[in-house]
């Protein structure tokens, strides 16, 4: 099969959405003239001019709130954030309108709008600019959130993304942008909510969400390599809705969880889960649930100190083994 | 700390009316200006009528003169030489709706029925009202959480907007959003929003769209004088000049966010001028005029839908109650400044006067309009009482569209985490 | 003793504080002229003048953005929001410059600021007036966040607040600020991040933070009297810093246990709490650890169904009697 | 959609230099101004000299023409009017120094030492040790992210920069900041922050806490022409205009904000002049031009001290290299705008010809000036490669000023969740 590189497969989610729909329009700094500064948006300013592509200014509260109202009309924004770290001169916005504004009508109105851009530490660009807040998201009832791993969920998850009718939060990742995997010529779409088992085994559950998957795919080989055993690695894919059904299963096959995320550990993502399997598997589980997280620090800037931060398959492989 | 400038309020400045700079395009009469609303259903007992002769002579000889002789400008617009007689007393009587509705829902609040704030509209009617009348057929509407008047105006009944006051199952918004979040969207208005600013990107949004699905029309954003100093306000007047959206901000100037004079809030006299820092239009005038409202405001809507130029147009008006039902409105006003407004230049008096000298209403036209406006706020409340709440499992509904639209819902997994 | 409202003791806290270090100073919208639009702040200006107690505009992200800055330079600003709600609008300032600017000066720089208001629901102000953010704040490393309980603890720890050298987001409760408690005329500071026994119990921990304690105090009493349990109610009082080793003893003590807060589930300050227990604690748990939070929807603003929204004592009960 | 309008950049307009509006103050020599930094150590290899020469002739004769008579303007301005020969020399010095520094760090980035981004500052030279060497005492500055110029002209030595950027603990922040978190509190220059416009309202801040302690100073905070789009630099020009707080707003307009040039970014032809709209004060100039920059800066700083009155200023400039090293710099502006500024443009060669005017420069002490601060930046990235990255118990370290004091910690409990 062929082979694109995550950002290649977003491109062409993007690109077949516009083509799709005349409502999906792309909006966001330097996506449009500046081919976007990840390059995501790659041509197509190009290809579909400026009113499907759009350079905004810095306004991020702006312009985000500007696609929120115009979503309530119909229109199907996709508003790039150069980072999920500049959400918060936004956070209003999206929290509070975007999330609230069907309840708070009694269901007469819904925002199909999708936020999408990179959201992760790893790359030295400081404490200012690595922000992972798919926890704080998802918190709020109202909002969708998806944290895609490889080419082919970033492509079918996007693109369900843009169709759906409520406000999606995507959440990339710039390490990965570069990552090649196989992505089929013809279309398809993947259901936000469907996590995705990514690797199998029986000894131990390695359940994660973004690049953490990555990780825990190369703690398994260590894992299964230098100590025998066979990990299974679940992909969240999807933060809310959440695949509960799919944690349960392989918590109940294995009897043994590692929970692993960038995020800083106060209420990440995995507290949920861990409160999650320990009620609904409590009798399934043969050891506490462990979890591996960012260290809990501002992200620091110091390349080699960054890399101890984040996790990584090591640190994966030494909290499985304290529970094997 | 404190600023110890000394400075307009802006008040001062009410009468001066900076015209709207750089505007070309002629005025044109808005047709559909007076666009009538269902006719209330006539009460019976006409019960105001004591409030109606006692207005009249409190309103000063000087302030009627004064009314009289600017209105002679303004009934002279085409938006408004267009009126019929018709017209005009409708656009009368949604100023009375309002009125009589407000008052109703204090009492409804008095009676431990309505949680949370009560932000009342009393003595800003003719801004919503002039604003709903010029509205075309492709124009939308977005306010803040000060959003009955302009709820009534543009057609929401009383009953749902009193029902939703007490979060019963039949209120505009099934009892969900409450006081400040009445929402219309099939009447095109979106809110009732609580955030202060927050709707102001919203209603750019709103006028984007318009543009973008190329619809031939305007989005009103109103907004408060305090809200001018929410940052999202700026970068909304940034993008609508550059994008050339037609968005109209009408700042509704009542001279105080909560407690705070606009001196203590807001650098510089005229808010509107701030539009200068975008090369956008602005305009300034009397938000106690309908006349002066609907002339100004049509010229920047027009100015909006044809010709792509977004503005800000401020009106100066006053609110009689306290903020929200819980200030004391003791520290901040004098007594004497709020019975000024009363006696001098409450917009409904105002038009009142000009009315009778125009020989369109008399005593026993406006009799009835007041009793009828009563009797309709009484039914209503009648009608939120006899509601239900919404049943428990309202709770979960209208979150999602998806989780509303099961049959229709692509997405898998668990959407809600703690649910009844 | 003497008995003062929750309200009361923060103003005394205030008010001590102002007299005590010339550098505290109070901002916020409506907290002079007015008295504050809970009036905690009521006398304030009077008694103190324009320079200690000023009045904002609506300016969030600015005010404290520029307390943030003021307090680099020593200022210690104590900074009011209405709502923690509002705190969206200014989110950046909070996330990004007050908790991070330390570690990225590498430890030259700290910020002495207080950021208090209330942040609750179950006043019928709707979905965009009643966020409770203590988890998305807690999660910032570089952040303290607490959350009193009583009057007793809200002026002991906000004095501790105002004392204290990194910034402190202090979240109060508009529900408790008639509540009457003892409060002593002496002086006296509560260290943040110890929490306290409200009750004690043996048959099952109820653990809360905020309004939730008294919830639980509630359901306690119900326990004992219909079901002859004895709980024991732990109140975090702080979440961060969070005092691990109380929670871990109630465990250890009762080996059962009830989670509660205000918050919506997902990721809540239970998730992490819940994580933490059955990671420390696994072998002491007879039962898998319950939570009970808000119901997972947009704050409703109708009175009756934001009632059943927030946890009463009858569902902690209910929750309880699962486990017992 | 986006905007038709034919508009000015406002470069345009650059040397349409709108006087400060309502100033008042009389300008008075700023006598800290030129005050010296601890000489470099000399040298020994003059490395550079063939670039020297090579530099002026470039220059074309209009270009040399229009300066010398622009400056006759500025030279005699009091600020400038009173800087010594070795004050000339040393603004010159500091000019060359982050020069070479950011040709050197571009060097260090380019062999893959540099992580993130790298923003710099070359063609802007003017405006920081403009800048630095007007501060006052108890004057502070406070930046975004393109903050290397600024802080070596306040007096960070190369070394803690260069090692900074490394992620090197003996970085000035110890390596946690990076490129774009430069800090020296004891040099009153707070940063260097990647938010855009994230610092303004710091930069009140800091100049809050010197009204508040009755200290006579000011607060000097930059940013760029983009950064004027988030809606925090707005409340924070309304909150200084209205609590008269001492701090002037520097924005430097080099053109574009990544790849958006102003005019497809701003709405507006001079950004300095939205000050209008709270009754600030405001200036605009070249900000390749020392003399003027000086001049401008330190008018509306000493109004700040003196008079508690805010200001934006604003300065034309240009960045010659892409935003960041990853910016492409090929799709938003020609090589021949680059090449124009330059030749003609730049704020080194400006002053260079201008001193040897003034007979204060020749060839000798250029090639000996540039020949140090080659050397200098040399040393520094010798002693970046040479210093240790941080323990990595430095991750843990910082984050709190109590845990970072243990022995005067007053509060208990957990504060991290995930350690080492
Ligand atoms: C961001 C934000 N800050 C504060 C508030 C609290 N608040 C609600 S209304 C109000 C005053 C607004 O005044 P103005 O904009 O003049 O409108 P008015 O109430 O006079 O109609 C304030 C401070 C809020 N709702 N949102
Ligand atoms: C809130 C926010 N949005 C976007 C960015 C990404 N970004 C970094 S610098 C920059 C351009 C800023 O341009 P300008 O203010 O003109 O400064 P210059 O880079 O020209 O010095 C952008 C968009 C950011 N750091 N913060
Ligand atoms: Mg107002
Ligand atoms: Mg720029």
């Amino acid at each position: 099969m062929r082979q694109l590189t995550y950002r290649q497969a977003l491109n062409e989610a993007l690109d077949e959405e516009i083509a799709r729909d005349p409502n999906v329009v792309l909006i966001g700094e330097e996506v449009g003239q500046f081919d976007g500064a990840y390059k995501v948006t790659e041509g197509l300013l190009k290809k579909w001019g400026p009113k499907r592509v759009m350079d905004a200014p810095i306004s991020e509260a702006g312009f985000i709130g500007m696609g929120v109202g115009a979503s309530m009309l119909g229109v199907r924004p996709v508003m790039e954030l150069m980072f999920w770290s500049f959400s918060y001169v936004a956070f209003d916005q999206i929290i509070n309108n975007a999330a609230n504004v069907r309840y708070m009508s009694g269901g007469q109105i819904n925002c199909p709008i999708v936020i999408r851009g990179p959201a992760n530490g790893g790359t030295a660009v400081g404490a200012t600019h690595s922000h992972t807040p798919e926890n704080f998201i998802a918190n709020t009832p109202g909002l969708k959130v998806v944290c895609p791993a490889t080419a082919y969920d970033a492509k079918g998850l996007l693109k369900s993304a843009i169709r759906d009718n409520d406000p999606v939060c995507f959440m990339e990742n710039t390490i990965l942008y570069n990552d090649k995997w196989d992505v089929p010529e013809e279309e398809y779409l993947i259901p936000i909510g469907k996590a995705d088992i990514k690797r199998e085994g029986s000894a131990i559950s390695l359940i994660a969400h973004g690049r953490a998957v990555i990780t825990c795919l190369q703690a398994a080989e260590i894992l299964a390599k230098e100590h025998g055993v066979e990990a299974e690695v679940l992909d969240l894919r999807s933060i809310r809705p959440l695949d509960e059904e799919a944690i349960l299963e392989t918590v109940r096959k294995t009897n043994r969880v590692v929970l692993v995320e960038e995020n800083k550990p106060f209420c990440g993502v995995d507290a949920q889960i861990a409160s999650l399997i320990q009620d609904k598997a409590f009798d399934y589980l043969d050891a506490p649930i462990k979890r591996v997280s960012a260290i809990d620090a501002p992200q620091i800037y110091s390349m080699p100190l960054e890399k101890i931060q984040l996790p990584d398959a090591r640190r994966v492989v030494n909290k499985a083994l304290e529970i094997l | 700390m404190t600023s110890n400038k000394s400075k307009n309020t802006g008040k001062a400045s009410a009468s001066k009316t900076p015209s709207p700079e750089k505007r070309t395009a002629a005025t044109k009469a808005v047709t559909s200006g007076g666009k009538k609303k269902a006719a209330s259903p006539k009460a019976q007992r006409p019960k105001e009528n004591k409030r109606v002769s006692e207005r009249s002579p409190e309103f000063s000889k000087a302030a009627r003169t004064e009314v009289l002789e600017h209105n002679k400008t303004y009934v002279k617009d085409p938006v408004n030489a267009s009126l019929s007689k018709e017209d005009k007393i409708h656009l009368y009587r949604e100023m009375i709706r309002i009125r009589r509705f407000e008052e109703r829902t204090l009492r409804v609040y008095q009676q431990g029925k309505v949680g949370g704030f009560l932000h009342l509209y009393i003595g800003q009617e003719a801004i919503a009202v002039a604003c709903a009348s010029i509205m075309e057929a492709n124009d939308h509407v977005i306010t803040a959480y000060r959003d009955h008047g302009i709820g009534l105006a543009v057609g929401m009944s009383m009953n749902e907007c009193m029902a939703e006051l007490q979060g019963k199952f039949t209120g505009c918004s099934k009892g969900k959003g409450g006081s400040m979040h009445y929402f219309a969207p099939d009447k095109r208005y979106w809110g009732g929003h609580g955030i202060v600013a927050g709707q102001t990107p919203l209603g750019l949004g709103l006028a984007f769209a318009l543009k973008y699905q190329e619809v031939k029309g305007c989005c009103v954003c109103m907004l408060g004088e305090g809200a001018v100093n929410q940052g999202v306000f700026h970068e909304s007047l940034n993008l609508a000049s550059l994008w050339r959206i037609p968005v109209v901000y009408l700042i509704e100037n009542n001279g105080y966010s909560m407690g705070t004079s606009q001196a203590r809030s807001s650098a510089g006299a005229i808010l509107a001028q701030r539009a200068e820092a975008y090369e956008m239009g602005w305009d300034h005038g009397n938000g106690n005029s309908i006349y002066e409202v609907r002339a100004k405001l049509a010229k920047a809507m027009k100015d909006a839908r044809d010709n792509q130029r977004p503005s800000i147009v401020e009106f100066m008006t006053y609110r009689y109650r306290g903020h929200s039902m819980s200030d004391p409105d003791k520290s901040y006003r004098t007594k004497e400044e709020i019975e000024n407004y009363k006696k001098n230049k409450d917009p409904i008096t105002l038009f009142e006067v000009t009315l009778r000298e125009e020989g369109i209403l008399d005593d026993e036209a406006i009799k009835s309009i007041h009793a009828d406006a009563t009797a309709e706020a009484e039914r209503s409340a009648q009608f939120a009482d006899m509601s239900p709440f919404p049943p428990p499992e309202e709770l979960m509904t209208d979150i999602y569209w998806e989780s509303d639209h099961p049959k229709q819902r692509q997405s898998k997994g668990t959407l809600f985490f703690e649910t009844l």
